[in-house]
């Protein structure tokens, strides 16, 4: 069974039907009840306000907190709204949900989920935003996910709340309004296991996130000129599908990184990174990335939105490298 | 002001604030007023992009403070900050164009509605993420204590900040070294949906103060006369070397949180007595009653800050937008080339 | 207790406190101290390495809060808590074998003076970064309400660690959820050479309650029965659903910051003061007084208790320490390799 | 004229001449003035208690509190301790310190320094042991600087106190006992500089902040071998030299990154990315990072030790891209 539902929609159903599954999941964050972000409609009417929490904003508190209760029985899924936010809870996240475990010897689990949504290209300007994950991949301790698709999305999520390990979700709001048949029930997408979304011979194209539906569309103009793009979403980037990537560079001999994140240090330059380790002798060409630049966001649309990987900046970038 | 949280409001000192301020006050009023009613314009008409949250309402409050200010004293401002500029003097023309994300704008098209500054009026800067520009206001505030100028930092926060980490931390800081700080509470009752009887253990937020040994006084923000004269003080005494204070103004949006946003959870009832006590109406009957100015007069000024509006409003519709390389600049005082795909730019761009 | 902090101390329950808890009170209090008297010999030989910061003249406060609280309850830790663990009924062998380095170490060698953890005996784990625990504690006591359990969680703090903003964070959460929260605060004068005095606004951390609308008491922290009658009284409050408190012991650590370390910031006369009030002789005096042990009897557990330590030393000598590519276990509960250089590792064992 | 002194001592100096010349540039942080961490001696004493502030424990409030002074017409140094203290502070790096010029249209300058030692391979485990610059080389408006040598620290450092845009200092306590000669007065050292530490043909080594020192005797290892190793400290990560770590692998073909960081999206991954975007034809073999793993630090040096970048590694290293 399956049916047709939004990328918001798959998030929000997702959460309920884990906490319907497992009483010991709870929801906290800013402005849940009332459904302020689009992912939470109808579990404080279903669950209940012990169940789900609207925390005063106190970020690094009460992420904090969610480590706590973490380590002493529960399985909290902690509603951070816009990923920009995060800033203000690092010390919580790396210093606590990420170090815990290993640090006292394995005595505990941390089975706590982040959600985070990626709010950019839509005038939020620079204080929201940011698409920070790769601060987070640097974390050793945590894990991070970026679904797609609404499917993707579901099953993922379920995924990072059954997991015993921090897991961070990042959600791209480029996504928010897709719609997609969406199996029911228990869909749970492996953590680890990337995707291939279209396959191809001549380029690999890895796209992170909302940059998988222009590096699609990119792929369709290209097949139009006879170049043929394998697109490959790596759903989650810790741990990563590297795998997958090295087999497909193995195969085009090419490589191009499609990230909405900043470019330094960046997922694009990790992925980038690996092939230039891993797959060198099979490389035929320079890796490309296409990712918004080192810059604060600005407030124009004008100058905010040629930013991100488009579908022109991927195809130019694979035309370098196919020349 | 005690260490004790009371509402005041009826103050000696409201009875001294010269006529001029008084109309002054009044007339920034009304100018936030009508820029933020036509804000709402703008963005259904697709003029205007971004979230934008309104200090409707709230307008006494936040030109009640800065008027008490001296004008070369320092603000910092929030996410709901229009209304903070225009009350600390900025040209409605700059602030527009940039809501406008036009090449004009005080920031250029780069900050928008939540990051308006202009260092020109003393306005360091509004911030978009919660109780973030509360650590400024206190480096602010170091920084005139050690070039002895003399000037004070007026920074704005809700009662929803009041429970960032970030507030703690700058309290503290402001306190043990005495800086010349007014940390001032616009207590709207709410942070979005969620009400501050929810998310802080005490009825006021100026009963914080006594974590940090500094005063705290809680004023009816609807007033002006009130806010003027408790803000007054603090910023004397913070003046004078006797470190900051908290100001506490219980008032209330009239708004939505954002412009466009619509949830439910204030009774309308609340509202309503809420409305009832529109602080322009308010200030305005005071002003007649007490022969500052007659009804005609008032007619004037508001037709006069319509009408500068307008003209605001039309200059920015001409005005240019960026170039999309824009982008590149300013990013550093001391730039270097930011590498875009395959082309180098902004490096020399100053 | 009360909203207002003043110092008590003489509390009548002090006087009910049952003579083997009193026993086993000072028995930890000594446990502690030859604990930590130890690590500087073990230190300076080598046997040991790292920062370990002592409470040596604090165990009253430790093992006072901890005594208080049931068997079954939690507790978070700061950078100086070796004392924690102990004092919630932790075996020192495997701490001394942690301090160690050693593979049978409580953490397995990975954790260290600074994250000493021990869930068996409810201790949740220490934090080398200060005030950082805070939200953790706010965690577990929700935890333990959303679940019923009935179980408290003291977290301790310090008076340097009060003026962080996850303090604030963390005070304000438990607040106004009404958590079984006991905020312990060790208030020992000084974050390492900076003196409370010139850091916070206020006399008293325990004065901070009042921010968050709870009770705040300051008790002597050399005095057993004052620490562990306050911390009752709170733990009680928060198992019966009130929500947490603030206990703040006034206290004093007798050596250097961190073992190793020498800095001149105290006056002599003050370090000569307070070590004449030192904990445990304060309490072995009181025992003998009322007569709920000789002055054999603590003789005995001071013998006993060193043959403990002696025999936990010697086996945390010959126990092992950890093989290299232990470094790349159990990040994960569900692990994935790990990339080091050209090896995979960690991946497989879990 | 120059004398021989330690990189800690370096650093102090620099911090002195700087005071000394700018009556604007003051001092802040935790136990500063009674030198705590031994690089702030005799500045309380020289320059008084306005100019040498000792904080409360607050580092989100005084990161912040420098952007405020900073853009009010100070030159703040704040120093924070270890490192691992910066994730307290984040949202004022990102938010405030890094966004505001841009975000306000360049209307002011933030002249401040932020000073942070590294402070890993000390059995200080998890908590203190961190080498987080990657983090913030991905936030666009910050500079990076992580000097390896005292004159480097000296020269870094002053040029960062003069700079008018916030400058994140790593100090690298693996460095802090090492002394050199270093010029006196007014040596600056520019950003974006980076230093061929020894020239060679072979290989290129890019080694990052106390990594430079195993590469240097790798490299004296390698040559008794007959391969010639050139070292290329860039000095600075922001902005990076670019130009003389693709001219060095124009010239050996082959690279290798040494860097203590962690090895997901660290500055090695940046540098590997670069070097197969644009050297990419000059390549040889395999690009190599020799980084810390992706784990969180352990408290027992026999566990810790192992983890960073030394002389067997780098040589493993390198015999695999020379083989
Ligand atoms: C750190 C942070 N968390 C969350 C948000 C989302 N947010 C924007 S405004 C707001 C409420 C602010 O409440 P308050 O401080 O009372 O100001 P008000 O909106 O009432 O003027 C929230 C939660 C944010 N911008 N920053
Ligand atoms: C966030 C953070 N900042 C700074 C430090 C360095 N540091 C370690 S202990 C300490 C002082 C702590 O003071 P207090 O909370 O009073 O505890 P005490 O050491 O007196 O027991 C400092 C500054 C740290 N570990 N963590
Ligand atoms: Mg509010
Ligand atoms: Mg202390």
């Amino acid at each position: 069974m399956s049916k047709l539902v939004t990328y918001l929609d798959a998030i929000r159903i997702a959460q309920h039907e884990e906490m319907e599954r497992d009483s010991s999941v709870i929801v906290m964050g800013e402005d849940i009840r009332l459904n302020m972000y689009g992912s939470t409609g109808g579990l404080f009417e279903t669950f209940g306000g012990d169940r789900v929490l609207d925390t005063p904003m106190s970020e690094n508190g009460f992420v904090g907190c969610g480590v706590g209760a973490a380590m002493t029985g529960l399985r909290p899924i902690v509603d951070m709204g816009m990923a920009s936010f995060l800033f203000c809870a690092v010390d919580q996240l790396v210093s606590q949900a990420s170090k815990n475990r290993y640090m006292f010897g394995g005595q505990r689990n941390i089975p706590v989920t982040y959600r985070a949504a990626l709010f950019y290209n839509r005038g939020g300007a620079a204080h929201h935003a940011d698409r920070p994950y790769p601060m987070f991949m640097g974390i050793p301790g945590l894990k991070v996910i970026v679904p797609a698709s609404p499917a993707d999305a579901k099953g993922l999520l379920k995924t990072a709340i059954r997991e015993d390990d921090p897991v961070m979700c990042f959600e791209d709001s480029a996504c928010w309004p897709f719609r997609e048949e969406i199996p029911e029930g228990d869909h749970l997408v492996p953590f680890g296991k990337g995707r291939i979304r279209r396959e191809g011979s001549d380029v690999t194209i890895v796209a992170i996130a909302g940059a998988v539906w222009p590096a699609m569309a990119a792929a369709d103009e290209l097949a139009k000129e006879g170049i043929s793009a394998e697109i490959v979403d790596p759903r989650t980037l810790v741990p990563l599908d590297r795998d997958m990537i090295l087999n497909s560079v193995a195969k085009t001999g090419r490589l191009l990184v499609a990230d909405p994140a900043a470019r330094t240090c960046g997922a694009a330059a990790e992925i980038s990174a690996i092939v230039a380790e891993e797959a060198f002798d099979a490389l035929k060409n320079p890796i490309v990335r296409i990712t918004a630049p080192d810059i604060p966001i600005p407030f124009s649309k004008v100058l905010e939105s040629p930013l991100y990987p488009n579908k022109g900046r991927i195809l130019a970038g694979v035309r370098r490298i196919i020349a | 002001m005690s260490g004790k949280a009371a509402i005041s409001g009826t103050h000696e000192m409201a009875n001294t604030i010269p006529g001029g301020t008084l109309l002054e006050g009044y007339r920034r009023m009304v100018r936030i007023r009508l820029f933020e009613e036509r804000l709402a314009v703008l963005l259904k008409r697709g003029e205007m992009h971004g979230a934008a949250h309104t200090s409707i309402g709230q307008e006494a409050a936040v030109v009640g403070a800065l008027l008490a200010a001296a004008p070369d004293d320092y603000m910092t401002g929030t996410h709901r900050s229009h209304g903070h500029p225009i009350g600390k003097g900025s040209d409605v023309g700059h602030l527009i164009a940039e809501l406008m994300a036009r090449k004009t704008g005080v920031c250029k098209g780069r900050g928008g509605s939540m990051h308006l500054a202009d260092f020109a009026v003393g306005s360091l800067g509004e911030s978009g993420i919660v109780a973030s520009a509360m650590p400024v206001a206190v480096g602010a505030g170091l920084s005139s204590k050690l070039r002895k100028t003399g000037q004070v930092c007026i920074c704005f926060f809700g009662d929803g900040a009041s429970n960032e980490g970030a507030f703690h931390e700058s309290l503290n800081l402001a306190s043990v070294w005495k800086l010349p700080v007014v940390f001032f509470c616009e207590n709207n009752g709410y942070a979005i949906t969620t009400p501050s009887s929810s998310t802080l253990g005490v009825a006021n937020v100026s009963e914080r103060a006594a974590a940090y040994g500094i005063p705290g006084v809680t004023v009816d923000g609807q007033d002006f006369f009130a806010v003027y004269a408790a803000t007054a003080e603090a910023a004397a005494r913070a003046r004078n070397g006797n470190g900051p204070s908290i100001v506490e103004a219980k008032t209330y949006r009239f708004e939505e949180h954002a412009l466009g946003l619509v949830l439910k959870y204030r009774p309308d009832e609340e509202v309503a007595q809420w409305r009832k006590r529109d602080p322009i109406d308010l200030m305005g009957d005071r002003l007649v009653a007490q022969e500052h100015a007659s009804a005609d007069d008032l007619a004037t000024i508001r037709k006069e800050e319509a009408e500068r509006l307008e003209a605001a409003v039309e200059a920015a519709r001409k005005a240019p937008h960026p170039e999309p390389d824009d982008a590149f600049d300013e990013v550093y005082a001391k730039p270097f080339p930011i590498r875009f795909d395959d082309r180098m730019v902004g490096g020399s761009r100053v």
